[in-house]
């Protein structure tokens, strides 16, 4: 990462306040993607990992922190000059069913964008909306139908071609497969990975499942409690994961393979409430190896191999 | 705490039930209840006779004035006054009290009737006869049953103004300042009158309640008690009428043929002395030329109207008057000419002056009947030509909108409307004399006409009682000839008792009175 | 709890006080003068009588003087005088027409919860039967008949023709006060008036009851082996119930406006009756007064809903 | 039935119809399955595929007027011995077997939980049908049975709502709920589904620990390979309405005998697995196509549009179970040569 | 699925119709409906009398062969003022609710996207509208406004928005969250684009909704109005100032037709105008649209 990073997030916060109470939802969130590069988000439900990619397209506004895309601060740009930049970045959403408009045709949906920054004539932004099907692998007369029509995991194409109909350069995918069947998911995952590598799309990748992480992305943050607590390659992070979540996180992972070794770590108890997380390392409560000193100061992230950071104050794990 | 309330739930509903199966009992046969105050003559829920405007018939079975009209409404004859005398220049008027006694068994004398005065003449007691008492000079009481009043000029209508006053307790009221008696609950909780009956309790806007007055000096009422039942409308009266609940109501024309040939029912009627007529905004240039006022007056079938939707229950008139004694001979009757009044609009240019343009008829008239005849009315000036729209609204609309002092003609070309012809036949002058048009005085017509003026000073500046119809008779003439109005009835009133009331007097007086009704000899039959 | 109460009882009040002056720029906009409603266009007055009337009610006064004076007087309790009957204060005539109203409306909601449950609840659970299919086509004919005519009928079939009823009134005149006098006047009444809030709850129970019975948690009781009419009479309805609980508060502002036809036409000594005769005869002082009351009554009822609402569904927590 | 084996649970040749506006559908046609005492059966499949609503089947809870038992049996044995056939029990014999003989948890154990109820009220229900405990007793074997579950602080949690408890104590309590009566079956249908992996390792952990200390039967309903390499013992894969391969779950997985199976397993991502396809440039191993909707099936085998191996014969009749071994079995025509 | 259907199936709007085509109750609402709407556009063009014509010598007649449905206390036919009154009341009840349905989309609609000052203000507006209970506010504001058409019309539409501006608002702010949204947020889209492409077609079901009930609503609110006497005026006929005759008991005891006859049809065309929307209600749930 020696050149300008493409993407820059930096001390990223959010804050809501609920019926009085003041939920943390993330907190110092801070990372960069390289032109090219598709970096996974993993973590929990809750863990913020939604809101991190909302955030970064400025789809909700963050409360506090910067982000810079290819050089501009989006966070003090005004709603038009955001407008204007939005076509080069675009997101994939999880829910087939919620992410397509029911009242409007797939056609319709390819062109909105199109639409919406006045981009050719009409007859171009049918040809245009007529190759991303084609990119995603559906059928152009697909264009007069309903999204009703189609199952899970062409409404999951049609999601992604709408992405692709503004040209951007960088895309959020939120756990763009989670909702899928496994033999769909294959599918899915085989296009998104050639879509990136075709285009050389730079792409954040949101998902709760390691597996599929560590399939796609060339590099992963793991999340917890609106908090990073480990980045590394993924090759470096699933042989030789340094921090004691990251651990347990992959060890929770049930696997097929009637072989594989029965000695799972289990984590004790819940995750705490965002409301309400513990002080210093907010993993504490379930580490196994915690110790009194993580209850003071918040960990900060240390590298402690190439490219490879975690945020925890114990090094005498391995 | 569920099953609570559906227990408690089951409670009340069989007892609902329960209760439903119960028929009415008759009312105690020495009871008389009635709607007293419904229809135009009532004014529910008031009980201060100072601040009264209608009502009479109910607040004379407990109060009493010194003088009223008989029950034909002919002539005034004395109640608390045993006698009175109008001096000849028609300035003093004495006034021999009888020898009676208030409910609290005080007696009355002159200077409680000089007290009572003293009230209705001034308006900060909330009198609304402040106003007409203005030309009284003085009031004494030289005697124990003695009051004389005296005036600073004639004036026609004192004592049809006196019958009005309601004899009050001074000393039950003279320790209440004079601007805190209006909103004094004595009014409804504790009044005391002179009358065949007393007040014994009000429950709020149900009814009143009188006991027999035992003490009467007219003999002991032959009924114990009199219940005056509040009603939101006269169909909720006639209900309760029909369902034998009470045994007198007011009702309006048209339903009295339900009552019709009832055996259990007795239909009384009587002259409303409100003549009905369709004013001419005189302000509008539309009604400039007499010959369209007269095609008006040609089209409409007064006859038809009253025959079917009067049921013959009014009498058509062809000035403010309808009593014989008032009209004078040759008058014009303008019977029913369609063509005529065709004839007459070509003549005065009708399709230039305004055509088939829609005109307003404005009204505060909205009870059924009125509503019919309203409708007959559009219809029938269609066919001339004249196309007028009905616009019924509420009294202060109405008030608000004739009374502004610059008002808006487009908003009333023309009137339905009625005004009070009697017993004192010199009421109409307010609606009519140029020195009545708003804000001096509520000739809503805005009627210029001097030979009318004259004619109206005239009557009412009359000393001689018994020239005073001949001066009418000039009024009526006039009012013939010139139409301020196109008059058009006097219809009657009813008001329907149980055929078991025996010596009941009512009479559709304006504003209920007050008449000798002589509430003491009221009884009820098996 | 008790903090949320308070909370909401404060912008109750400041509701209340907006409402004020809500209607009282309302009134403000209405042609005329209070004064012309007391003119009898038959028996006319004087200039000077009416200029007498005029500054014996204060209305020579200006607007928001008037208003300042009356909110002034309206805050120790006093809301002044009638117009019309200036013997009577308009706080003890819609006190006085409060409880008649409560009854009327009270019996009449009893009525219409106990059928409307009911027949949703039967409705719901035997749904596409008869008894469903008729259920809710009477329920559909009471919210799409006009209270005022079914009041009509009903007062003339029951009380006229078959004398079953009293014609109106809630109590018969000179008779010794008793309970069932009183009901006798009431069921009448209170029944008909009952007709579409019955309706009404038997549409939202019956629409509620089918959606919970979709829910898993009736599955859950089911696979528990509960019996079906718990299923149904504990585990369903009183999910079903919650939002129905709502929909009665909301239905009181229906209620009072088929209170106002039931009244006028029955002739119930009631708010609806009282205010439809200030309308008619612009009597200002009782329509502020008994706007402002039924207004603080609508505020207290719903807030009560919203307690109840919280005290029955454990999901809510408030304060 | 004298075999040496068996089984608490018997369906033979189930079929469950649904009807809808279209017409009748079959979610589930001629279904064989059985799951012995102390037995973990995982039914495995795709969204669509009527596992679901072969356990619904068997608890007779399918939708009124919607879904029904057209054809088969199912016998079961209840605690007290008798063997019964579960389709022909009227309603009221079959809500004594409910709660008692067999219990069930749900996928949601949010929308499972009525949420005006305490939990300790919900876990002690059971109890009071079936065993006419009073309330004081009832709620006392509640909490015990929270603890049991492994909930901290059971008395306090017994009186909260399902609102009040994080989604892994909720799928606890149902847990409780389902094991109040001690049943000999448990049906669990997509316990896990709704959790994330760290809770899921935990309830899995804790439905290990509860069959093997109660000998229960588990008829174990998901989606997830890796799961019933955990919790299972025989594994029974479902696509379209049926039972396309029956095993030991290592059996199964280790040697996949239907093309269906085989793509299944090798289209999920494995941890590790994946850098080293990623290295060598290539794809996971995906099932083109999609699951036919059951109103409109293929003639023949239903994966046959999607299976690399079909031929013309897998087009004309649905296939017959074909055993691979006495244990393991197969609904394909080749499937010698898909083992290979 | 999509191999099978090879031409492209109707959308949900369309879809909804369909579901309502196969509604039993529905059906007989607009079987009822729509004949009705004929007799009463049309009815000028066949039937000999007029609404205003009187004929004093045939007054209160009951029905016959010359007038189906009798006559009033002017001889007025009957059948052409229940036709006459109909045109009225239908047209008071579509006239307010289009313009309530305007107010309330945009009220709603402004309040759920245009920030949270502007929500807390307008919905605290909208509570105070709410407080007052409908009838007693129909008074006052009838008082002022009068009598006639239009005024009718502007009471009726001012009371009703608020119902809806707060489903609207409700509707919209479920919308602003949801993915599809977020995606055309995401790609560039302002205000004016998300209310009118998506805001106002993900809304279309309340607003049918809405407006089929609500006329019926403003049918019996106009009713009701007319009845005391603060509606429509007459001569102009309206089934609720028609209705109002049968206040005379002369009227309801020995002239039935001439109240049966309006009071009928109103409750006629509202039962049916309810059925029509409980019928797009069930087509436009959601949840049909799983089946």
């Amino acid at each position: 990462m020696t050149a300008a990073p493409f993407i820059s997030v930096r001390d990223l916060a959010k804050h809501y306040v609920s019926r009085g109470t003041r939920l943390n939802i993330l907190e110092g969130i801070s990372f960069d993607i390289a032109k090219g590069e598709v970096v996974g988000l993993v973590g929990e439900s809750g863990s913020g990992k939604t809101t991190i990619g909302r955030s970064v397209l400025r789809l909700v506004e963050p409360s506090s922190g910067s982000v810079q895309f290819d050089g501009t601060e989006l966070t003090k740009l005004s709603s038009s000059q955001m407008r204007r930049t939005r076509p080069r970045m675009q997101y994939i959403f999880q829910d087939p069913f919620a992410s397509l408009s029911p009242r409007m045709t797939i056609g319709e949906i390819l062109t909105e964008g199109l639409n919406i920054q006045s981009i050719g004539t009409r007859k171009e932004r049918v040809d245009r909306a007529r190759a991303a099907l084609e990119q995603v692998d559906l059928p152009a007369d697909a264009i007069n139908r309903y999204a009703h029509e189609f199952s899970g995991g062409q409404r999951q194409r049609i999601g992604i071609a709408r992405a692709l109909t503004l040209a951007p350069e960088f895309i959020v995918a939120d756990e763009p497969v989670s909702a899928l069947d496994v033999s769909i998911q294959a599918q899915v995952i085989n296009l998104l990975r050639d879509l990136q590598q075709r285009l050389g799309l730079t792409m954040l990748f949101i998902s709760h499942d390691l597996a599929v992480v560590e399939y796609i992305c060339d590099r992963v943050i793991v999340l917890y409690l609106g908090r990073i607590m480990e980045i590394a390659p993924s090759a470096d992070l699933y042989a030789r994961p340094q921090h004691p979540y990251t651990r347990a996180l992959l060890s929770a992972i049930p696997s097929p393979d009637p072989d594989a070794p029965r000695n799972r770590q289990i984590l004790k108890g819940d995750i705490p409430s965002p409301a309400n997380p513990p002080s210093g390392c907010v993993f504490r409560t379930r580490c196994p190896n915690a110790l009194e000193a993580c209850g003071g100061a918040v960990p900060q992230l240390r590298e402690v191999g190439p490219g490879h950071f975690k945020a925890c104050i114990r090094d005498d794990l391995n | 705490m569920k099953l609570r309330i559906i227990a408690s739930a089951l409670a009340i509903s069989v007892a609902l039930a329960g209760a439903a199966g119960l028929s009415t009992g008759p009312a105690q046969a020495a009871t008389l209840s009635g709607g007293f105050d419904v229809g135009p003559g009532g004014f529910q829920g008031n009980f201060n006779p100072l601040a009264a405007t209608a009502g009479f018939t109910w607040l004379s079975v407990y109060f009493e004035p010194l003088v009223a009209y008989d029950e034909k409404l002919q002539k005034v004859v004395g109640v608390l006054a045993d006698s009175y005398e109008v001096s000849a220049d028609q300035l003093t008027y004495t006034f021999k009290l009888a020898d009676a006694k208030w409910h609290d068994g005080k007696p009355l004398t002159s200077k409680d009737a000089k007290f009572t005065m003293g009230l209705a003449m001034d308006a900060r007691s909330g009198s609304v006869l402040a106003a007409r008492l203005k030309a009284i000079a003085s009031v004494e009481a030289p005697d124990e049953h003695t009051l004389v009043v005296k005036l600073s000029a004639p004036s026609a209508s004192t004592l049809d103004t006196m019958t009005k006053v309601m004899m009050l307790p001074e000393h039950a009221l003279a320790a209440i300042p004079v601007d805190q008696l209006a909103k004094n609950s004595w009014w409804s909780t504790a009044p005391i009158g002179t009358g065949p009956f007393k007040f014994t309790k009000y429950v709020t806007d149900q009814y009143v309640e009188l006991a027999a007055n035992i003490d009467y000096r007219g003999g002991k009422p032959a009924l114990e008690r009199v219940i005056n039942r509040y009603f939101a409308n006269p169909a909720a009266a006639i209900a309760a009428l029909r369902a034998g609940e009470i045994q007198f109501t007011y009702v309006d024309s048209n339903d009295v043929s339900t009552f019709k040939g009832d055996e259990a029912f007795k239909v009384i009627e009587g002259d409303s002395y409100v003549v009905n007529y369709l004013g001419f905004n005189h302000e509008s240039p539309i009604w400039k030329d007499v010959r369209v006022r007269q095609a008006v007056m040609y089209a409409i079938n007064r006859d038809a109207i009253i025959q079917s939707l009067y049921a013959g229950a009014a009498k058509p008139a062809n000035c403010a008057y309808v009593v014989d004694q008032l009209i004078p001979q040759g008058i014009d009757t303008y019977g029913y000419d369609p063509e005529k009044a065709k004839k007459l609009l070509e003549e005065a240019g009708w399709a230039d002056i305004n055509g088939d343009k829609p005109i307003t008829l404005l009204t505060y008239y909205t009870t059924p009947l009125a509503t019919n005849v309203l409708a007959a009315v559009q219809a029938m000036l269609a066919q001339v030509g004249i196309n007028v729209v009905p616009r019924a609204v509420d009294t202060p609309t109405y008030n608000s909108i004739v009374l502004n002092p610059k008002p808006d003609v487009a908003q009333f070309q023309m009137v339905y409307a009625g005004l009070q012809n009697g017993p004192d036949a010199g009421s109409i002058n307010v609606g009519l004399n140029e020195k009545q048009i708003p804000p001096a005085g509520p000739n809503v017509v805005r009627a210029r006409m001097p030979e009318l003026n004259s004619a109206l000073d005239a009557a009412l500046a009359e000393p001689d009682a018994s020239k005073r119809d001949a001066r009418y008779q000039d009024v009526c003439k006039v009012m013939n000839a010139n139409l301020p109005w196109a008059t058009m009835w006097v219809a009657n009133r009813y008001g329907v008792v149980s055929s078991k009331l025996k010596d009941f007097i009512w009479t559709p007086a304006p504003g209920g009175g007050p008449y000798a009704a002589h509430p003491e000899k009221w009884s009820i039959g098996e | 709890m008790l903090q949320y109460s308070l909370r909401r009882l404060l912008i109750g009040a400041g509701m209340l006080i907006a409402l004020s002056m809500l209607i009282f720029l309302l009134l403000r906009l209405t042609p005329g003068d209070p004064i012309d409603a007391y003119i009898d266009p038959n028996i006319p007055m004087s200039p000077a009588q009416l200029s007498d009337l005029r500054s014996q009610l204060g209305l020579d006064q200006p607007l928001p003087v008037q208003y300042v004076a009356w909110l002034r007087e309206a805050l120790t309790g006093n809301l002044g005088f009638s117009i019309k009957r200036q013997d009577q204060p308009v706080l003890s005539l819609v006190l006085s027409r409060i409880a008649p109203t409560v009854l009327l409306m009270g019996s009449a909601l009893v009525m219409a919860i106990m059928a409307g449950i009911i027949t949703g609840v039967v409705s719901a659970v035997r749904r596409n039967s008869v008894a469903d299919l008729s259920f809710s086509v009477f329920a559909l004919a009471g919210i799409s008949s006009p209270p005022f005519l079914s009041a009509l009928i009903g007062l003339y079939i029951f009380a006229v023709s078959l004398n079953w009823a009293p014609s109106g009134g809630m109590l018969t005149p000179g008779a010794e006060f008793s309970i069932g006098d009183l009901l006798h006047h009431l069921v009448l009444p209170a029944a008909l008036l009952s007709i579409a809030q019955a309706a009404l709850i038997m549409r939202y129970t019956r629409a509620s009851m089918l959606e919970v019975l979709n829910q898993d948690y009736v599955r859950t009781a089911r696979a528990k082996g509960v019996k079906e009419f718990w299923v149904i009479a504990k585990h369903a309805l009183r999910n079903a119930l919650l939002p129905v609980v709502t929909l009665i508060g909301s239905t009181i502002g229906l209620a009072i406006g088929g209170a106002i036809f039931i009244e006028s036409v029955f002739n119930w000594p009631g708010m609806g009756l009282l205010l439809v005769n200030a309308v008619e005869t612009r009597d200002y002082p009782v329509i502020m007064g008994s706007t402002l009351i039924i207004g603080a009554c609508v505020i207290v009822v719903n807030l009560l809903t919203d307690i109840t609402y919280a005290v029955i569904d454990p999901r809510i927590k408030v304060g | 039935m004298n075999a040496p084996f068996e089984p608490i649970l018997d369906i033979r040749g189930l079929r469950t119809i649904f009807r809808t506006r279209g017409g009748e559908i079959t979610a589930v046609n001629g279904l064989d399955l059985t799951v012995a005492a102390g037995e973990t059966v995982a039914l495995v499949g795709e969204s669509g595929s009527g596992k679901s609503v072969t356990s619904l089947s068997v608890m007779r809870l399918l939708t009124r007027n919607v879904g029904a038992i057209a054809a088969g049996s199912i016998r079961f044995r209840s605690k007290d011995g008798s063997v019964r056939d579960l389709v022909a029990l009227d309603e009221q014999q079959m809500r004594k077997i409910r709660g008692d003989d067999i219990g069930m948890i749900f996928q949601e154990p949010m929308s499972s939980l009525n949420p005006v109820f305490t939990i300790g009220d919900q876990i002690s229900e059971p109890i009071r049908i079936h065993r006419n405990a009073s309330r004081k007793p009832a709620m006392d074997a509640a909490i015990a049975l929270l603890e049991q579950v492994g909930i901290p602080d059971a008395r306090r949690r017994a009186g909260q709502y399902p609102h009040e408890l994080s989604g892994g104590m909720r799928q606890r309590a149902t847990i409780a709920m389902a094991l109040a009566c001690d049943p000999v079956l448990l049906i669990a249908d997509e316990p896990t589904t709704a959790l994330d992996v760290t809770i899921q390792a935990q309830i899995l952990d804790l439905l290990l620990t509860l069959q093997r200390e109660r000998g229960m039967g588990v008829l174990f309903v998901t989606h997830n390979l890796g799961v019933v390499a955990e919790i299972a013992h025989r594994v029974a894969v479902m696509y379209a309405g049926r039972i396309v391969e029956e095993g030991p779950v290592a059996e199964v997985f280790r040697n996949p005998r239907h093309p269906y199976t085989l793509g299944l397993l090798a289209s999920m991502p494995r941890l590790g697995e994946a850098t080293r396809l990623k290295h060598a440039g290539q794809k996971l191993a995906a099932i083109p196509g999609v699951m036919p909707s059951l109103a409109n099936m293929p003639d023949g085998c239903a994966f046959s549009p999607r299976c690399r191996f079909a031929i013309n014969a897998c087009r004309v009749a649905v296939p017959g179970l074909a055993a691979v071994d006495p244990a393991h079995q197969s609904r394909c025509i080749r499937w010698q040569e898909v083992g290979q | 699925m999509l191999a099978r259907t090879p031409r492209p199936s109707p959308g949900p709007t369309a879809r909804a119709f369909h579901r309502f085509g196969h509604n039993r109750a529905a059906l007989f609402g607009v079987g009822v409906i729509v004949p009705m709407l004929l007799l009463i556009l049309s009815y000028p063009l066949w039937w000999t009398f007029k609404p205003n014509d009187i004929d004093l010598l045939a007054m209160n007649s009951g029905p016959t062969a010359t007038h189906w449905f009798g006559t009033d206390g002017v001889g007025r036919d009957v059948f052409a003022r229940v036709l006459e009154g109909g045109r009225i009341s239908l047209l008071v009840a579509v006239a307010s609710t289009v313009i309530s349905a305007i107010i309330g989309f945009l009220v709603g609609a402004i309040s759920a996207l245009a920030g949270r000052w502007t929500d807390a203000v307008t919905m605290r507006f909208v509570d105070l509208v709410m407080t007052l209970p409908p009838v007693i506010f129909l008074l006052v504001l009838a008082s002022i406004a009068g009598t006639g058409i239009w005024p009718t019309v502007l009471v009726i539409s001012l009371l009703s928005w608020p119902l809806l501006s707060r489903m609207i608002r409700s509707r919209l702010l479920e919308l602003r969250e949801r993915d599809f949204v977020m995606a055309s947020r995401g790609m560039g889209a302002g205000l004016g684009h998300l209310l009118f492409r998506h805001g106002l077609p993900n809304s279309i079901d309340i607003l049918v909704v809405y407006a089929t009930l609500q006329i019926a609503n403003a049918i019996l609110l106009e009713a009701g109005l007319s009845f005391l006497g603060l509606g429509i005026a007459p001569p102009a006929a309206s089934w609720g100032n028609m209705l109002n005759a049968a206040r005379s008991t002369a009227v309801l005891e020995q002239f039935p037709w001439q109240w049966l006859f309006p009071g009928g049809a109103l409750v006629l065309a509202v039962l049916a105008i309810n059925f029509i929307g409980d019928g797009l209600r069930d087509a436009f749930d959601p949840r049909a649209e799983l089946n």
